[in-house]
């Protein structure tokens, strides 16, 4: 960590950079959140640690518009999220300097017992052990890494950074789960399961707008649910229906752009699995349109944005 | 807030007798903002349109809903109305009450009750509507007709004298197409050439017209009025200023191996050639797969012997770029591979041989010179079996579905001039029907059988097996005899289908023309606008639309100039208002919108914005009004709702869908 | 008798409305100078429901499966087919079970057209 | 729910694009071939216009089904307006089973203007298949329905 704040400083003070993007420490250990920094003393409160899980290329966008160069870290799934807003021109590139971070899998507090933890040992960067102390107030007590991690770490894209100026630290792909195992649980249901399922999921929903917010591909000025252009604008729910209208519309606008980053599920306050929209999307995708993963490639043509005269017809495959 | 008049149609009984016309005049009385309902007999009336006039006049009326006939009938007649009363064209919507009601219920309840619906989703919708204006485009005089064949040179001579500007491309060294390979043509056994050749020096003669042959179309851009076509004239390798057309490089040109194409590849030519000897340009051009100085370097023999140096073996393919404001298709038709056909033996034996060979071979500038020969040994055949519907009326995957329709009249025209010159060969023929619809077509065709003797079967062959003594055994049927025939035969002249130029795929993509699926360019109307594509300013002539002999080619082709020149005459067309539209308060300049735009009318600018105050330079999408044709495919890639189509906003189609299922 | 027709069409999968009646089947047949019934008039007895005729026919057991008729076709009809089918109706009509590949060596004979045999391979290959 | 309500009428929505499906459709008007009074049609001007925000509100606002309909593929007036329309919707009814949304409230077909005949068979059995499934009340607001 002190290898980046003193790289950050170097970048800064040579004018290279005319601000810092990166994580700040909050109240507790595990509440870290996403800052500027503008000078080397503001600098003293960055933090890089297991916790830093916020995905910070959506602050591009507004970086972009600002003088100078901002240095911005990204873990190595960030980098598709940052790959994907320029190929929507919503970044410029120029206007970036990355530095890509090690990422050895980020940590979800809830899993530690948020409300109680005091501290938490062994998640800092980059001499994160495999098992964690973690005091709270009832005591310590030890939880394996793994077992802490968010659930987009377990089906990790991989280790390599997709865009970057230069890499600091080592990266582990934590990978150790099929990522389309709950899509494919749920797609194996029946349907009065699945309703039931998202039904219950959904009921949840208290529509905060944090996935949206947070969302890197949910990007727009002025979101459709905001605008009049529908009718849509956000109120106070008048049917029930309006959830479900809310979370598949967001799906759809984002399906083939999303890079599965999972932030809108590691956000959620009510802890919706918002990314099994997602990654339907993205399994059908793949399976009826070929292996697409958003953030690669920024010159390969989107799914929805192209076609195939054989494509599969709506509704194929249906029972 | 509208006032909307609502008017009822009864369209005679069509309407009436099933829908409660008075019913929905009553409920419409009541919707919201409906300030005037009437209903009358037949709305389309001038009766009828006048009292939508008053009506207008009387309580001000700012919108219209017309509960009548589908909208693709009187759409445009009631717009005219509304315009001619004092509001915008697109003021007014249409609630299909006879098509999609009245035509198919029987029940009157459920009928006016369904009526009462659509014309609700109606009203919803001109609540919504604004007034569009129609752009203007400029018309550009000039056309450009693809394919230098019969149909394309005809169309561009009716198209010239009418005084516009006519471009031919034609990818072969000469115009002249299939027509100039015919020796004779049916029913009169007239010579082709003799017919075709002054068509062809007045295409070329003529003030207006422009001929690039060796060329080909590259690239097409624009829309009915204003094209942009790239052309790709390729190196001909032969200066077309100065050579004189002399012929001596084709007499001096060693590389005798290519084989000649005009011939159906029946003998070789050289490889500086003109494909034929009233080939218009007169200009040979090089070909450079088989010419010795560009695949090797040595050689040069046609430079050193052409006298006006018009040899320039450094010429490179040349892209011209050019505007018009309407393209013909003409790129006509050549006949069906028979690799699949193996049971007719074309590819084992010289003397199996398609009727457009044969058509060469009876030619005088064809490689036997005019003489009946067989091409295995040069010997006169004297059993000659004509096998018809080779790969047409077939509905497996070896053929054509369709009649080639020009196959039995050219059999007839063979059969008879080979007994006419030869009396003593033997034609038979083998048919499954005789199709004749043609003036002085049967007659023709009853000639051959009973002047010249042809011998016709019905029936036919399943097998043609080449003999060790040079012979063809033909295994076929009698069906009116319900016999199977062994017949000896010296030669053996195949019916072989039709179908389109290979080319006119690429075309049909570039100009955005549906083809079928026999690649036959799609009419607007089959019956009632067979010249014209369904994309505005692209026109059909010639086989490329479907099979034809000559006199319906040359027909179609004058009706083809005739819709360019009705085109040609105006000098700016109404551009289609209901285009897409970007709010660029709310656009993100993501280029999805872009991405599936078919006709690149979306581009992108940093734009100063004053948002409510706040101001800002963002990139946003701009739609160019003339290009979009109002498909919609970027209003629903767009995630903010930036982009929206005028006349079929989202909060048009939503105030419909919210009626019906209220 | 209808019912017989359309059990034809069935095992098939012929559909003799198909047939524009241009006789290549009957051109391309190798047994045509022995059948009774010619090749391209199987589908009109099927199509006036006259299976009596067409299973009480010589033709039947001339066919030799050889499927020019059925290859070249331009209708896809498959004549071919047809006697198939035909000769199965009567085999079931008669009760009789179809041979195992086990017994068909000891039936074959120098008689045998060398044409029947690669049909049969031909025919019921999977 | 399927309902035993013999005079249960569904409400169905067609979307149809201008050149192909609503030519069909007049089409079959003119062919006089009945189908369910059920289906009212919204003319669009291609299938791509259809934005899956007007198929969520019209089974928001209580419809029981939504059919598309447009040119066949390689035919669209547009030239390519249908394929982007038939990837879209292919995501989203995937979206909607996925959801446990029933399948058969649904339907993109293909229909030329030709194609009265189809037009009119595919609303009845469309209008046939919703009608075996009963209201629809997992896609729509239960207050709109008494």
């Amino acid at each position: 960590m002190q290898e980046l704040i003193h790289r950050a400083k170097s970048l800064l003070e040579s004018g290279e950079v005319s601000r810092v993007l990166g994580w700040k420490k909050g109240e507790n250990v595990f509440d870290v959140e996403p800052a500027f920094f503008a000078t080397a003393e503001e600098l003293e409160n960055f933090v890089y640690n297991g916790f830093c899980g916020a995905n910070l290329s959506k602050y591009m966008i507004e970086a972009s518009t600002w003088e100078g160069k901002t240095l911005v870290f990204l873990k190595p799934c960030d980098t598709y999220s940052f790959n994907q807003l320029c190929k929507e021109h919503r970044i410029d590139r120029e206007k970036a300097y990355i530095i890509g971070v090690g990422c050895k899998g980020k940590l979800k507090a809830e899993k530690l017992g948020a409300e109680n933890i005091l501290d938490v040992q062994g998640a800092g960067y980059p001499d994160c052990s495999d098992t964690l102390k973690v005091t709270t107030l009832y005591g310590e007590q030890e939880v394996a890494y793994k077992d802490a991690m968010l659930e987009r770490c377990h089906v990790c894209k991989g280790k390599e950074h997709q865009v970057y100026d230069e890499l600091i630290g080592e990266s582990v792909d934590t990978c150790d789960a099929d990522r389309f195992a709950e899509v494919a649980k749920i797609e194996a249901m029946s349907p009065e399961e699945k309703f039931a399922f998202f039904q219950a999921e959904l009921s949840k929903c208290i529509r905060c707008n944090a996935c949206r917010n947070v969302c890197p591909a949910c990007s727009c000025r002025k979101c459709i649910f905001d605008s009049t252009k529908f009718d849509s604008n956000q109120k106070a729910n008048t049917t029930s229906f309006e959830e479900k209208m809310f979370h598949i519309i967001r799906a759809f606008h984002v399906a083939g752009r999303c890079t599965d980053c999972g932030e809108c599920s590691r956000v959620c306050p009510q802890g919706i699995p918002l990314h099994l929209f997602n990654r339907k999307f993205i399994k059908d995708i793949n399976n009826l349109y070929g292996e697409y993963q958003a953030g690669v490639d920024i010159d390969a043509k989107a799914p929805l944005t192209s076609f195939r005269t054989d494509d599969a017809e709506p509704g194929v495959g249906r029972g | 807030m509208q006032k909307i008049g609502v008017f009822v149609c009864h369209c005679g009984s069509n309407i009436a007798a099933t829908v409660d016309v008075k019913k929905v005049v009553e409920m419409a009385a009541k919707e919201q903002g409906v300030f005037h309902a009437e209903d009358y007999p037949y709305m389309c009336s001038e009766a009828g349109q006048s009292r939508i006039a008053a009506a207008v006049k009387e309580k001000g009326l700012t919108g219209i809903v017309v509960c009548s006939c589908s909208p693709r009938m009187h759409e445009a007649t009631f717009r005219k109305a509304a315009e001619r009363a004092g509001i915008n064209p697109y003021m007014v919507e249409i609630a299909n009450i006879r098509e999609h009601c009245s035509w198919i219920h029987k029940d009157m309840t459920e009928a006016t009750e369904k009526a009462v619906i659509l014309m609700r989703a109606a009203v919803a919708k001109v609540h919504l509507n604004a007034p569009l204006m129609a752009g203007e485009s400029r018309v550009t005089k000039r056309a450009l007709v693809i394919g230098g064949g019969i149909a394309g040179i005809q169309t561009a001579i009716d198209i010239a004298d009418a005084g516009y500007k006519v471009d031919i491309v034609e990818k072969t060294p000469s115009i002249g197409g299939r027509m100039s390979q015919l020796d004779k043509t049916f029913p009169t056994l007239d010579c082709s050439a003799c017919i075709l050749t002054p068509k062809m020096v007045e295409a070329a003669s003529h003030e207006n017209i422009t001929i690039h042959t060796w060329s080909e179309v590259e690239k097409v851009s624009g829309f009915v009025g204003n094209f942009t076509v790239d052309i790709r004239k390729k190196a001909r390798y032969v200066n077309m200023d100065k050579c004189t057309g002399c012929g001596v490089c084709q007499e001096k040109c060693p590389s005798k191996k290519p084989l000649n194409e005009f011939n159906r590849g029946l003998n070789t030519r050289t490889a500086i050639y003109t494909p034929f000897a009233q080939a218009i340009p007169n200009v040979p051009v090089i070909d450079a797969n088989s010419c010795i100085k560009l695949k090797t370097g040595k050689c040069g023999i046609c430079e050193k012997f052409c006298q006006v140096g018009a040899i320039d073996y450094t010429q490179k393919d040349e892209i011209i770029t050019e505007q018009y404001g309407a393209i013909v298709v003409a790129t006509g038709f050549d006949t069906i591979k028979l690799d699949k056909y193996g049971e007719y033996a074309y590819n084992e034996s010289k003397d199996v041989i398609t009727s457009l060979e044969l058509e060469r071979i009876m030619n005088a500038a064809g490689p036997t010179k005019g003489h009946l020969e067989r091409l295995s040994d040069g010997k006169a055949p004297k059993e000659i079996v004509f096998i018809q519907c080779v790969g047409s009326r077939c509905s497996d995957d070896r053929g054509k579905p369709y009649c080639s329709k020009i196959c039995c009249m050219y059999t007839a025209k063979h059969a008879m001039l080979i007994r006419d010159k030869y009396p003593d060969t033997n034609v038979t023929v083998f048919y499954i029907d005789v199709r004749t619809p043609g003036k002085n077509f049967d007659e023709f065709y009853r000639r051959a059988v009973e002047d010249y003797g042809v011998h016709y079967i019905k029936g036919q062959v399943g097998k043609v097996m080449p003999q060790a003594d040079g012979s063809l055994l033909v295994q076929g049927v009698d069906l009116l005899d319900n016999k199977q025939i062994l017949k000896k035969a010296d030669m053996v002249v195949l019916a072989t289908a039709i179908e389109p130029n290979p080319d006119v795929r690429k075309i049909a993509t570039m100009l955005t023309a549906s083809i079928d699926t026999n690649n036959f360019l799609t009419e607007a109307h089959p019956k009632l606008r067979p010249v014209e594509s369904p994309t505005a300013g692209v026109f059909l002539s010639g086989v490329c639309q479907g099979p034809k002999d000559i006199p319906e080619t040359v027909a179609q082709a004058g009706a083809a100039a005739v819709k360019v020149i009705g085109l040609l005459a105006k000098d700016k067309l109404k551009t289609n208002p209901c285009t897409a539209k970007s709010d660029e308060l709310l656009c993100n300049g993501c280029s999805q919108c872009a991405n599936v735009c078919p006709y690149g009318a979306i581009t992108y600018e940093e734009k100063l914005i004053n948002d409510h105050g706040i101001r800002r330079t963002s990139r946003v999408a701009v739609v160019n009004g003339a290009l979009c044709q109002g498909c919609g495919a970027c209003t629903v890639t767009c995630p903010s709702g930036a982009m929206d189509l005028q006349g079929f906003s989202n909060r048009q189609i939503l105030a419909e869908v919210d009626a019906i299922c209220r | 008798m209808s019912k017989q027709s359309e059990l034809i069409k069935e095992i098939s999968g012929v559909n003799p409305l198909k047939c524009m009646k241009c006789g290549k089947c009957s051109a391309s047949c190798p047994s045509f100078n022995e059948m009774d019934i010619k090749p391209h008039q199987f589908v009109s007895y099927v199509q006036n429901e006259d299976i009596e005729a067409l299973t009480q026919s010589k033709s039947l057991w001339k066919c030799l499966s050889c499927f020019a008729c059925v290859e070249r076709c331009p209708r896809g009809v498959k004549p071919g087919k047809l006697i198939d089918a035909a000769r199965q109706v009567l085999i079931r009509q008669r009760g009789q079970e179809g041979l195992t590949a086990n017994e068909i060596p000891a039936l074959l004979d120098d008689e045998t057209p060398q044409q029947l045999l690669m049909s049969a391979f031909r025919k019921y290959r999977r | 729910m399927p309902v035993n309500n013999e005079n249960w009428k569904p409400t169905i929505v067609a979307f149809c694009c201008n050149w192909c499906s609503y030519a069909g459709a007049d089409l079959a008007g003119s062919s006089r071939l009945a189908y369910p009074a059920d289906v009212k049609i919204i003319k669009v001007p291609c299938s791509c216009r259809v934005n899956p925000m007007f198929i969520l509100r019209a089974f928001e606002k209580g419809a029981d089904g939504v059919i598309l309909c447009g040119c066949h593929p390689g035919d669209c007036h547009y030239s390519t307006g249908n394929y982007y329309a038939r990837r879209r919707m292919t995501l989203l009814f995937s979206m909607l089973d996925y959801l446990g949304i029933e399948e058969g409230r649904t339907r993109v077909e293909w229909v030329s203007a030709a194609e009265g005949v189809k037009f009119s068979e595919t609303m009845n059995s469309f209008v046939e298949k919703v009608r075996t499934l009963g209201p629809s009340v997992r896609l729509g607001d239960l207050r709109c329905k008494n």
